[in-house]
């Protein structure tokens, strides 16, 4: 009997949420908001009600308190999942993520692992205010000791959530808001993914389209429109950005030769900066164009009505696109 | 540790003025000394600023605004402590803080402007009555506050006695707030540098679904204690009892008397925004309790005892209904800005990569014309 | 405000005791529990922690270490802490305990190891009686030390009313530390949760070059007081006082009581670290007055009036020369991790990265052999 | 009469900062341990007693609140220029610098400016322990509305810190410590030089080497080296991390050829992947090997007696100059 579920993606991150909290009692949830009310954008929902509000505490307000303390509890054994309400708001962690969280296994030489998972929703496309539209996995995936993971589809965040919680290491998931409300089919019968794999999801022979996350969609969009207008483009989800999982990427540059990174953070010194760097050495002899970029503007997120232009599109993308092909 | 006491008021819910005692007279003195015109120009503001909120939020469940954030119910204590700061005071408010910026003269357009997505604040604190621009970071707000501070003393316009032209700096923040780190740390600041300020925090009970008691155990005016800032606990829903004791205590901090904190005990009536349910985590019950301490009808009430007139209160309704459509008119008008804006301000001073993408930016669109 | 009360002190510098009275009585009950053996070996600790010290300082001046982290002065607060912790609980230090750690059973080798440049601390506190690796981020343990206490009661490890079995936390943090906003929101997390945890706080009257004026103008234990915690002074050079008031606090703490704060009032005779230059911020004076209330001389004095023979003193006296000597013994021939030691311990699984960075540094290092 | 004295770099930014202090009184020095001992290494000696406590100020221990302060004294009209005690320190004021800093410029559209410089001594080289020898300009390279720059000799360590308290716009100013002691020529005379440019600091035909900080002398030592192998390198020193100003960076690779970056920060999404993909981008027909990268590791930065191991030294770089040259 086929166990495959259509369901948005919050509430796949839910599912798999509450399954990591049946399978193991030492996982905790903790945040701002995500006892009663569900989390802001309820991918905590019901679930205080069924596990209880010692396994899923609203904390007082303060970032930093939050991964501080998730810490101590992973030192006692614990597997804390802690929730950023907005992308914006995780600055206040940044100390005790950088120089404590990512730092501790090796300051232990091993003698303590850190199974912490830090749930932060993040991109844009949800027309909302300052601080609510940010993509700051950059300054995470810069930082050693950290593994940074985003899904793109319900399936993925099921079972990624799990895979993340059951790593005994600091794992940063990132939840691609805008796609929180989108169905898509959840094999919950699937034997998982690796927490750390990209994967070609769509195969074409002209260009190679990189992503993660909700921009995943709009490349999948993107080739739609391409192969209508006659160009052949394979698309890659990257899924992990630390670290990174070079092969499908390699082998697609390989056989295309031409290769687009779309992200929606600014650029300068970006996560699609170091895959670009990285293809274009990489890939050197197969390059028959100089690896694209096509990001947010390196500029603070703009006020929502601008949001359109600032976030890449399919137009930007093929504007990239067309530029690969005709190098 | 310190005992507690009773949050100060001055006006009762059923509109009543408190006796004289020790602990009220000076502040007494302080509403004896306004004018029945001042006393008016509290209720109206309280009026127009809770009708503004209606309209903003039928305006925001109309699709004209992503978001709306509300200040229901806690009107006297941002319109009592609005009007006690003096003309040349700075104030730093957080994001509820409508009615303070409109007695600043901030037209409150602004702040529709902002929840629009048309900007990221955007007014000039220096043409809006030095009400600065709102923070949504939790208490991030506080600690410019206090270097602000510290710059009016360093500019010597503080302490030399005339209150008429020393300056001081309140700022607003909620009870959350008090558990983010930065607002600690402007507390360890502002005590360090016995800065001219006043931290103005309103407990409103609640810090979107999480109760007060989850950030303290104990009544938050004394973490003043904990840092050596003088501070008082008063009812919120007061508003003589939040400009008196506002006041006295802005006019204490800028004579060099250092920083001081008010808690004001107040309630969000309405929802923390626009995108809140707040039946998921409180009850009808204290809802009601909190409506029966509501400020404007306390406040009715008094001055009608005073002799307001019905042709007063009619005035101040008509008032308020003209200014809401007035704001009306204008949201739904309001333009998008031009898409290379948001290069225009990310520096003060010319950028190389401002210049190239703003650059592509145009061609690109300009191509997109072409190609359409 | 509170009214601060003098410093808690039951051993006087002079070396007499304190008579009871309301405030001591309790805390010299704890005292006349203590055994002999109990006394000499905080006195001995003391000693040997200062021998140490002193070896410590000569390996760095010497080359053997880049910097060295003394505690002279406040081996009281230490060891008087260190030793009224029980077997089961659970001590985070900032990077100063060292007789804490070697009460617990550390190899204080491990600390000679880490300045040496040799580890980042790499001890195991399973292995070290719960006491954890040191922190050099001011303030970020204070949260670490409030999530584990929060785990023991998650545990149901407190409040069993079993001080034998109930476990509790102490964190250790200086007098600059307190400005950090990580120890106020430790503060508000431990009070929200009441944790089974004691807040000891060194106040050693320096931040490096600043004056804890600095950091606060009311007395810092006052600080409990703002976010609902109960707090006491003491004189953290009488390890009596140490001993006693800790020892209450965490069985207080552990039995439910929730957490507490203890301020012990001392003094860094030495410079902040072997890179410091005392003699730029501070004066002789001042440094001469703590001298005069020093930890170990008083308790000498008053183990001699309670008939402490000579033989004794010479013993411990012995003792600390040998643990100096086999520590510089150990300490010189210490040996240089290998170079890929530094993937090792990362991530704790597998990593791409790590496996082939760790195999192009084998692959290099051969090269370059085959060059030489 | 010559203006040239011989200065250690800690002392030329001294000068520096005395000038700046002397030019406007609206600067303002803040930070932990500045005033009396004249900082932790030195470099604001004798500044208080010359300008008093009032100008040069020592703060309660807390970055967080020393940037958010400074902020607040910057709106109203001071030119605070923060010293963080070392790289390892300026995580807790990373909210501050990220959210606010970094924004309020753009939050005020242009209504105000925020001429504020935070000073960080960073790198390795100095045998200390951990926290104290890292690297972390990426994270503010990556953050729009800041500036970043960082000299690598006396004399651009002199003037450079009087153009970052000159700019209205925030500037994140990285001191290499390693070498604060060492002494070069600094030309009082000079009419300065632009915050923002790139300098080709010794010309040569085979291979480009790109650095900043304190690797620019490694990438020197190592240049000697080649040349006595023969191989010809011409040294580009970055100078400005944010913008970078690639041109002197494509003229000489597209004269080279060949591309080694070299920093002492962690490679993976880091400045040296920024400039890697924009060199491969722009000078794709001119590259005749990979741009290649030498960096740290990315692990936490290790124990000091690894610390060799860790930075890259000039076998390293050579090694990749020999892969460039052999490709
Ligand atoms: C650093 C940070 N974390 C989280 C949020 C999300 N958030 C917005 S308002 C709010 C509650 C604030 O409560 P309080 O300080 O009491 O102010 P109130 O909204 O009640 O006026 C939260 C958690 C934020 N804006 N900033
Ligand atoms: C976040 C951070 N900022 C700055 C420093 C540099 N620093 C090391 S110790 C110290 C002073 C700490 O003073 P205190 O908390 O009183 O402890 P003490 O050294 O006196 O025991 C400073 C500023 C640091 N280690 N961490
Ligand atoms: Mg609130
Ligand atoms: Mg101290």
């Amino acid at each position: 009997m086929s166990q495959v579920r259509e369901l948005p993606l919050a509430k796949a991150i839910n599912a798999g949420l509450r399954q990591a909290l049946l399978d193991d009692e030492k996982v905790l949830l903790m945040g701002e908001d995500i006892g009663p009310l569900g989390g802001v954008f309820r991918v905590t929902e019901g679930l205080q009600a069924e596990f209880g509000a010692r396994r899923v505490m609203d904390t007082p307000l303060a970032e930093s308190g939050i991964v501080g303390t998730a810490i101590g509890l992973a030192m006692r054994g614990y597997r804390p999942v802690c929730e950023i309400q907005f992308d914006g708001f995780i600055y206040p962690a940044f100390n005790q993520i950088t120089s404590q969280l990512a730092k501790l296994t090796n300051r232990h030489e091993g003698a303590l692992t850190m199974p912490l998972v830090i749930r932060v929703p993040f991109g844009g496309h949800i027309g909302a205010i300052e601080h609510h539209q940010e993509s700051p996995e950059a300054y995470f995936a810069h930082t050693p000791g950290l593994r940074v993971v985003t899904p793109s589809t319900p399936h993925d965040a099921y079972w990624m959530i799990q895979e993340a919680i059951a790593s005994n290491d600091p794992v940063m998931f990132f939840e691609p808001k805008s796609r929180y409300w989108h169905k898509g089919p959840v094999d919950f019968a699937g034997s998982g993914i690796p927490l750390h794999s990209s994967r070609i999801i769509r195969s074409g022979t002209d260009v190679t389209l990189v992503g993660y996350g909700a921009m995943v969609t709009m490349l999948l969009r993107t080739a739609e429109i391409a192969e209508s207008e006659g160009t052949s483009i394979e698309v890659v989800d990257v899924r992990s950005l630390s670290p990174v999982d070079y092969g499908p990427i390699l082998d697609s540059a390989a056989k295309t030769g031409r290769v687009v990174i779309a992200a929606e953070a600014p650029g300068f010194a970006s996560v699609a900066s170091e895959i670009a760097a990285t293809v274009a050495e990489k890939a050197f002899y197969s390059l028959e164009a100089p690896v694209l970029r096509v990001s947010g503007f390196d500029v603070p997120f703009p006020p929502a009505k601008l949001e359109a232009v600032y976030l890449p599109d399919a137009d930007r993308i093929l504007e990239a696109v067309d530029r690969a092909m005709t190098f | 540790m310190t005992e507690p006491t009773a949050a100060l008021q001055l006006l009762a819910p059923d509109g009543t003025l408190a006796a004289p005692d020790e602990r009220t007279e000076r502040f007494l003195a302080t509403v004896d000394a306004l004018s029945d015109g001042e006393l008016e120009r509290f209720y109206r503001d309280m009026v127009v600023i809770r009708r503004f909120d209606v309209e903003a939020a039928n305006l925001q469940r109309q699709g004209e605004m992503g978001l709306w954030v509300g200040s229901m119910g806690q009107e006297a204590a941002q319109v009592g402590s609005g009007h006690a700061a003096r003309a040349q005071d700075h104030l730093f408010p957080a994001y509820r803080e409508h009615s303070v910026g409109m007695i600043r003269g901030l037209d409150v357009l602004d702040i529709i402007r902002m929840l629009r997505g048309v900007t990221h604040g955007g007014w000039d604190p220096v043409q809006t009555g030095n009400f600065h621009l709102y923070t949504l970071v939790i208490g991030a707000q506080t600690l410019h506050a206090t270097g602000y501070a510290l710059g009016i003393a360093l500019d010597g316009l503080s302490g030399t006695g005339d209150v008429g032209r020393d300056q001081a700096v309140i700022v607003y923040f909620g009870d959350g707030a008090t558990s983010q780190g930065d607002v600690s740390e402007s507390l360890t600041f502002a005590a360090s540098w016995q800065t001219p300020e006043v931290f103005f925090l309103q407990n409103n009970q609640w810090a979107i679904s999480v109760p007060v008691s989850t950030q303290s155990r104990t009544p938050l005016h004394l973490r003043g204690d904990g840092f050596g800032i003088p501070n008082i606990q008063i009812d919120g829903n007061d508003v003589l009892a939040s400009y008196a004791v506002t006041r006295r205590m802005l006019d204490e901090a800028r004579s060099g008397g250092g920083p001081r904190l008010i808690e004001a005990m107040t309630y969000r009536i309405g929802a923390h925004t626009s995108s809140d349910d707040p039946t998921k985590y409180r009850d009808d019950a204290e809802l009601q309790s909190w409506s029966a301490k509501d400020p404007i009808t306390r406040f009715a009430t008094w001055l009608r005892g005073k002799g307001a007139t019905d042709a007063f209160f009619a005035e101040v309704a008509a008032e308020a209904e003209d200014i809401a459509a007035d704001i009306r008119s204008r949201a739904v008008t309001l333009g998008v800005p031009p898409a290379t804006s948001m290069f225009d301000h990310v520096y003060s001073e010319p950028h190389p990569v401002m210049d190239a993408q703003r650059a592509w930016l145009v061609d690109y669109e300009a191509s997109l014309e072409e190609n359409a």
